[in-house]
């Protein structure tokens, strides 16, 4: 790829005013976009102190809700990637499932064989990215529109999730593997450390990449990325590859947090994650994506499941009260949104 | 309703010895406790009777602050749940896991911070991860249900049976399944046709309108859930089927009154007792307050209860139907 | 036919072939084209002039034929080995990505990267000068492409193919959403690539740039070449025309007939505003009379049209339909009041392009068509059938899907819309943008006979010679603002540009 | 409104040529397009006759299949107008569960008062529509994603009906109502019977009346319908409505076969609704419909379902299969229809 410009103009400096206004516009941007989103979380925080308080602004309070919400976490950042791309994956939280009974009937066969536990962990993401392979090749060269193609993908992997599993739930007994997956950090649980990993490193391809830009045009406009000399079909594929691969992360941490694999995981993980992201402000007809806002999508309903909980509410009220916050969301984040662009 | 099977080793949660193991002296108001429960979502009658159960339990009691985080069949959640209580430090934990071996971890956490659990019905994988476990017997009610059959069978080799299992990928339905299995093969029969249902209604009528298709000759028809059992029972109206008996499962108040009345193909049902949280709810307090069951000998909390599953028939409805749950 | 030395062609095609489902749209086209030159491409709408582009820049494949690249033989399997090539193409679709900024689409596909990691920083300093170049230091690299003008989006596309290292640059209808003063622009920056030996395949509608910056034209009528190399200073214009239709097209723009003095007053705006927008707009355009609007791209017209439409909600003011006050902000009132629009982007606000051109038709008219609700098929096909013969819609068949037709055809169909439904007044927002020169000129009749059988007519357009040509009276626009209302045979274009300069200016 | 053409011409009559055209291009595309779905639902059928015989193949087995697929079908009727428009309805299930509920309470309060058994139905009916009202206002004027929307209905309408019927069932035993559910017509389930005459009148209403002609042209390009004059924010929210009220009938439907309500009535129906609709050749981008292709889709998983239940197949394997024969379902029907529309 030739990356000379015919342009004959010597090239002129960086102009050093623009340096802070390109800082001053992405913190604008991004905090205008985020602004409803902040918001919320911080009307939410304000409730759970209010009406449960000590309990609820406690440490370990703030380290369960975080430590809940990273496996879905892991697996927004993924679907984040995947809806910028104009796509949807219904099939991750059955991809999870999947994932999670390989993985810990691979473990069942370490147990006698003397091989390393990360073996459990490659195989778990071996999974989910094959899983992400098929569901890429069938939308991008089957031609298959990706709300169907990934609702077989869906029915299809939990049924072959049972059949593998057997249905019975496999106890993982590896004890470095689970001894990994216990540990803290500095204080903080291996598991939160992972969705800070896969979260960083989502932000940076997504917004520093050639990946992530491409993945941004591919979504905002397909037939132009593909005049522009983009493999849209490829990169279509690598994007599912992506999902995949978080919702074998996503496996795993299950099982370290279960000791268990079995078919049942993940079951309706995808609405929850798929929410999160589009309430997080990624469009949802692609072209534009915002990890941060995923981030904070999920930190919310989590937070949301915690304060519920935490004041004694049925799920059929949670239910409830979810259904209006989405929609509650959804308009502010709007709101900001078009603000902040307007005054861009 | 139940019959007790006490468990051999003691637990370790207590360090003092019952103080008080009459009637009255449980009874008599305690210290208040904070109790902690947590159960799967509640979308299923037999379900939403075991949380009902546990809550009015913990209402009859005024030493106790009963704190309900039911309703998630979502172990990641559940497990949060838990870990919230700990963070509370509740005093007792009464835990109906979605999955048994998944909820075991955390389980043992919280027995570890000093806090005692009581599993309710979803086994532990672990004996460390309950102080008390309260269960149904889902394995015995297979047996009952295909001892039953046998013995009304039990001139037919050739006999026709058909399962209607619940939800497929629970290990309860995987037991209930191997026990029928195991009692129809003592007396040389076996399942014809198996289909799985959801333990909903609707989900009980669209399979069961497909395995009467499938079958047309059916003797002897078990179906695990009186919940998915009214489905069940609309669809073998509809298709004007009566030449089989059927069997139940779980005992609801609904399928014992069509028992007692005896005029539809319903000839029995096998009682999985809805109570297991409300008794788990007891136990945590008795443990808690230091205090023993009053009609055992014994001064200790058993570590391990199992609950009967009895074959409710025409004959012995009248003694069920008082304590079934209504769908 | 001039025969042309391989060596010293830049681009040789010869005999390509290309069918689309039934569509031989390409059937034997040949072109050379030489290194430095403008290479005008000619045609009517649909002889396929975009496909020939499009298996040039290798987003389509031909069926057959042959590519010769600086003498070689080639197949060009994508838009990459196209690229690779040298050559650059700048869509008639506009082919940007509103989510990315601007030096992100210049970028895009090759991306200023090291493994993967962008330097935004210098893309975007690429980017300035490119734009520099092309005459708008003014817009900044890090502006979002979806909150610019069809305009600057043009520009956008531009500047991505000047971002490449390439031999020959396609440019399919530049000009069509750019008004006079970006087209100088356009051209300067034309005569800077000729003058490095860079190519440039030029596609456009209209005659006058083509004398301007062509030196060599290519015909191309029913996916056939039917002359090649002409020179632009040797071949006069009817034979041009002659060459793209097969016929004589004469007297451009239809007379007008004086209006008789008693015409009633049929649409009115009183100090109509939109607020950021426009602002106090009045008018009256009587039954019969054609009133234009002249101005920059962006300067508020088509934003006038759609206030008077009801499409965009009125701040201020009031429009008056034979003396009923409209509410504003309502398409319905307006549409049952008895104004029509045929909107600026034909193809995203106009026509569903998958329902056949029945269909979209009687869009406007289920009062006519509907008994209790139920719709009378029959019925509208001849109703659709009918205007297909007045209009001389090619090919007339009322059930053929809207997407087959070529850009003229489908300009008609909206006209159609509102022939069946009657309309007393009728907004017309670039009527031939993309339109052929046969086609235009029937286009300009039709306008013509409109305003003749009682119709209010408002043009639109950002060809002021059209304006003035159409129009009996001409307000002039700039920056939301009414400058001027003359009779149009008061004002020429140079007038108008003076005007709306200073306009601005001040 | 004035009515007169300006246009001079004057009118042609029909030639009477074409009128035979035009039936036999109808013919000839819809044939076309459902050419795959009738391929695949034929070797189905023999599957089934050859892997279950006479079992398969009687009468009353094949009033199993429709019987079971009527339900689902109503749905599917609904929401072909709502995909058609450039919509979709993740709530239906839901608001099945919440129809069947209140209606189930209403027969319940009935017993005491001296009312018609329709007023079950009516109650059943508008609370489907009112619950499509909500969507639609929602989605067209709040400007919500319609995804988003209808997730949250889905998450709120349930628990909703959790809160309604505390979670239990409630048994209908209003013996009109039940013996007008469980008759037969002309050897015909009357369940069987609305489902015809939902998918008949459907049909008419998306293919012969101005309504489903505004629902096309709203689906195929919304903007260009506003700027015609079509109140496109006013229709989307009788489109919504409609599926609401086809989730109403399906809800009066659970009832009558069942003989309770539940919120558990209709769980993940969305899916198998949604499925079937798209296989059947309805656009997920809208602007194209076709009732007939629904209705064969839902045929389709109908007679699966039972093929595999006569085979004595566990619903793993069923899944599996299911997600398979979905993404080849949707390739056959792509196939076809894109040569239906060549062949044009
Ligand atoms: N993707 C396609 N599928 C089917 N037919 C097509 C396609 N693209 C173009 N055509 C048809 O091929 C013919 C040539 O179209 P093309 O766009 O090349 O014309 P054009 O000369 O560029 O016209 P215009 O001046 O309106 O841009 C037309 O009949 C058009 O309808
Ligand atoms: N969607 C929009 N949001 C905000 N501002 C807009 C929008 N559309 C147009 N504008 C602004 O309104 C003014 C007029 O726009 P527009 O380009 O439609 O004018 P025009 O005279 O019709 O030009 P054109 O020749 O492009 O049709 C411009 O200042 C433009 O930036
Ligand atoms: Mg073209
Ligand atoms: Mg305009």
């Amino acid at each position: 790829m030739s990356e000379q410009i015919t342009q004959p103009a010597p090239p002129t400096p960086v102009t050093p005013d623009t340096r802070p206004g390109i800082v001053k516009r992405m913190l604008a941007g991004s905090a205008g976009r985020n602004l409803g989103l902040v918001i919320a979380f911080a009307l939410l925080i304000v409730v759970g102190i209010l009406t449960a308080g000590d309990r609820f602004a406690s440490f370990d309070n703030f380290v369960t809700i975080i430590r809940f919400a990273s496996i879905v976490g892991v697996v927004c950042v993924g679907m984040t990637f995947v809806i910028t791309a104009g796509g949807i994956d219904l099939s991750v939280g059955s991809v999870v499932g999947l994932s999670s009974v390989v993985a810990s009937l691979t473990a069942v066969q370490l147990a006698s064989a003397q091989s390393s536990w990360l073996l459990i962990v490659v195989v778990a993401l071996l999974v989910g990215t094959l899983a992400g392979f098929v569901n890429g090749v069938v939308i991008a060269y089957g031609g298959v529109v990706a709300f169907m193609a990934t609702l077989a993908m869906l029915v299809g992997a939990r049924g072959l999730a049972e059949l593998i599993s057997n249905r019975s739930t496999q106890i993982v007994n590896n004890q470095e593997f689970m001894g990994f997956f216990r540990a803290d950090l500095l204080g903080v649980p291996i598991l939160i450390w992972i969705f800070i990993i896969v979260a960083v490193a989502g932000w940076i391809l997504l917004n520093r990449t050639t990946f992530g830009r491409r993945t941004v045009a591919v979504g905002g406009n397909a037939e132009a990325s593909r005049l522009a000399g983009i493999k849209v079909k490829r990169h279509m594929v690598y994007v599912y590859m992506l999902s995949g691969l978080t919702a074998g992360i996503a496996g795993v941490m299950f099982l370290g947090r279960t000791t268990v694999g079995t078919s049942t995981h993940g079951t309706l993980l995808e609405l929850d994650v798929i929410a999160a992201v589009v309430v997080g402000g990624t469009l949802l007809i692609g072209g534009r994506g915002t990890i941060v806002g995923s981030v904070l999508g999920i930190l919310i309903f989590s937070t949301l499941t915690n304060v519920f909980t935490q004041n004694n509410l049925s799920t059929s009220v949670q239910n409830v009260a979810k259904g209006v916050i989405i929609v509650a969301a959804v308009l502010l984040q709007q709101r900001f949104a078009s603000r902040g662009s307007r005054s861009k | 309703v139940v019959g007790l099977i006490t468990g051999c080793t003691a637990g370790t949660a207590t360090n003092t010895q019952p103080t008080n193991a009459s009637v009255e002296g449980n009874e008599a108001q305690g210290d208040t406790i904070v109790i902690g429960y947590s159960g799967p979502a509640a979308d299923h009658g037999w379900l939403g009777a075991i949380n009902n159960a546990a809550i009015a339990e913990a209402d009859k009691y005024d030493d106790i602050d009963l704190r309900v985080a039911e309703g998630t069949n979502d172990a990641n959640l559940q497990i949060s749940q838990v870990e919230g209580f700990i963070n509370d430090g509740v005093d007792a934990i009464v835990l109906l896991p979605t999955d048994g071996a998944a909820l075991t971890q955390v389980a043992i956490r919280a027995m570890e911070a000093g806090i005692p659990v009581i599993n309710v019905d979803r086994e532990f994988s672990s004996t460390f991860a309950a102080r008390a476990t309260i269960l149904g017997d889902n394995y015995g009610m297979g047996v009952s249900a295909g001892t039953y059959i046998c013995e009304e069978l039990s001139d037919n080799p050739d006999a026709v049976v058909a399962e209607i299992a619940g939800i497929d990928s629970l290990p309860l339905t995987q037991e209930r399944s191997a026990g029928f299995e195991q009692a129809l093969g003592d007396c040389g029969l076996s399942v014809t046709n198996r289909v799985s249902a959801d333990f909903t209604v609707a989900g009980g009528e669209a399979t069961t309108s497909q395995l009467l298709a499938a079958a047309p000759q059916i003797d002897a028809l078990w179906n695990h859930d009186d919940d998915q059992g009214i489905g069940v029972l609309a669809a073998i109206d509809a298709a004007g089927r009566d030449e089989f008996i059927m069997v139940g499962g779980a005992g609801s108040a609904n399928a014992m009154r069509l028992i007692q009345a005896g005029d539809s193909v319903m000839k029995a049902t096998v009682v999985y007792p809805s109570t297991q949280a409300a008794d788990g709810i007891r136990l945590a307090r008795l443990l808690v307050q230091n205090k023993a069951m009053s009609d055992l000998v014994e001064v200790e909390i058993p570590n391990r209860i199992v609950l009967n599953a009895p074959v409710v028939t025409s004959e012995n409805v009248d003694k069920y139907l008082p304590t079934a749950f209504e769908s | 036919m001039i025969t042309v030395d391989h060596s010293a062609a830049l681009l040789e095609v010869r005999g390509l072939r290309k069918s689309f489902a039934g569509v031989k749209a390409l059937q034997g086209v040949d072109l050379v084209v030489r290194p430095g030159e403008v290479h005008c491409v000619l045609g009517q709408n649909g002889a396929g002039k975009s496909t020939l582009i499009k298996t040039l820049s290798g987003a389509y494949q031909p069926d057959s034929g042959e590519i010769f690249w600086q003498g070689e033989p080639v197949t060009i399997g994508g838009p990459v080995a196209a690229l690779e090539l040298g050559i650059a193409t700048m869509y008639q679709e506009l082919d940007v990505v509103d989510g990315l900024t601007i030096a992100e689409n210049v970028f895009l596909g090759h991306e200023q990267a090291t493994g993967g990691v962008l330097h935004v920083a210098s893309a975007n300093a690429r980017t300035q000068q490119i734009l520099a170049r092309l005459g708008h230091s003014e817009i900044s690299p890090r502006t979002e492409v979806g909150q610019l003008s069809a305009a600057n989006k043009q520009i956008v596309s531009m500047a991505r193919a000047l971002s490449r290292d390439t031999k020959l640059i396609i440019m399919d209808e530049p000009s069509a959403v750019l008004d006079s003063q970006e087209v100088e622009n356009l051209f300067r920056v034309v005569a800077e690539l000729t003058e490095q030996g860079i190519a440039v395949v030029y596609i456009s509608h209209r005659l006058a740039e083509i004398r301007r910056i062509g030196d060599r034209i290519t015909v191309i009528k029913d996916g056939k070449t039917t002359a090649s190399g002409l020179s632009v200073a040797d071949t006069p214009t009817p034979h041009l025309i002659r060459l793209m239709t097969g016929r004589e097209v004469a007297n451009v723009f239809p007379q007008s007939t004086p209006l008789p003095t008693d015409a009633p007053i049929v649409l009115r705006c009183d100090a109509l505003g939109v607020r950021g927008v426009f602002r106090n707009v009045s008018l009256e355009v009587r039954a019969g009379e054609i009133v234009g609007l002249a101005g920059l791209v962006g300067s508020g017209r088509s934003e006038i049209l759609e206030a008077i439409y009801g499409a965009r909600r009125s701040t201020s003011g009031t429009v008056t339909v034979n003396g009923t006050v409209l509410r504003p902000g309502s398409v319905d009132a307006a549409v049952s009041a008895g104004i029509g629009l045929s909107p600026e982007e034909r193809k995203s606000q106009g026509l569903i392009l998958d329902e056949p051109i029945f269909k979209n038709v009687t869009l406007s008219s289920f009062a006519r068509f509907a008994r209790g609700g139920f719709l009378r098929e029959g019925a509208e096909r001849d109703a659709a059938r009918q205007q297909i013969e007045a209009l001389e819609l090619r090919p007339p068949d009322p059930n053929l899907t809207t997407r087959s037709l070529s850009g003229g055809n489908q300009q008609k169909i909206l006209l159609a819309r509102w022939l069946v439904h009657g309309t007393t007044v009728l907004l017309l927002d670039e009527p031939t943008r993309g339109v052929d020169v046969g086609a235009r000129a029937e286009i300009y009749a039709l306008i013509r006979r409109l305003a003749e059988a009682g119709t209010a007519i408002i043009v639109v357009s950002s060809e002021i010679d059209e304006v003035l040509g159409l129009a009996d009276r001409v307000l002039v626009i700039s920056d939301g603002d009414v400058l001027t209302t003359t009779n149009s045979t008061d004002i020429d274009e140079p007038g108008v540009l003076d005007l709306v300069m200073r306009g601005s200016a001040a």
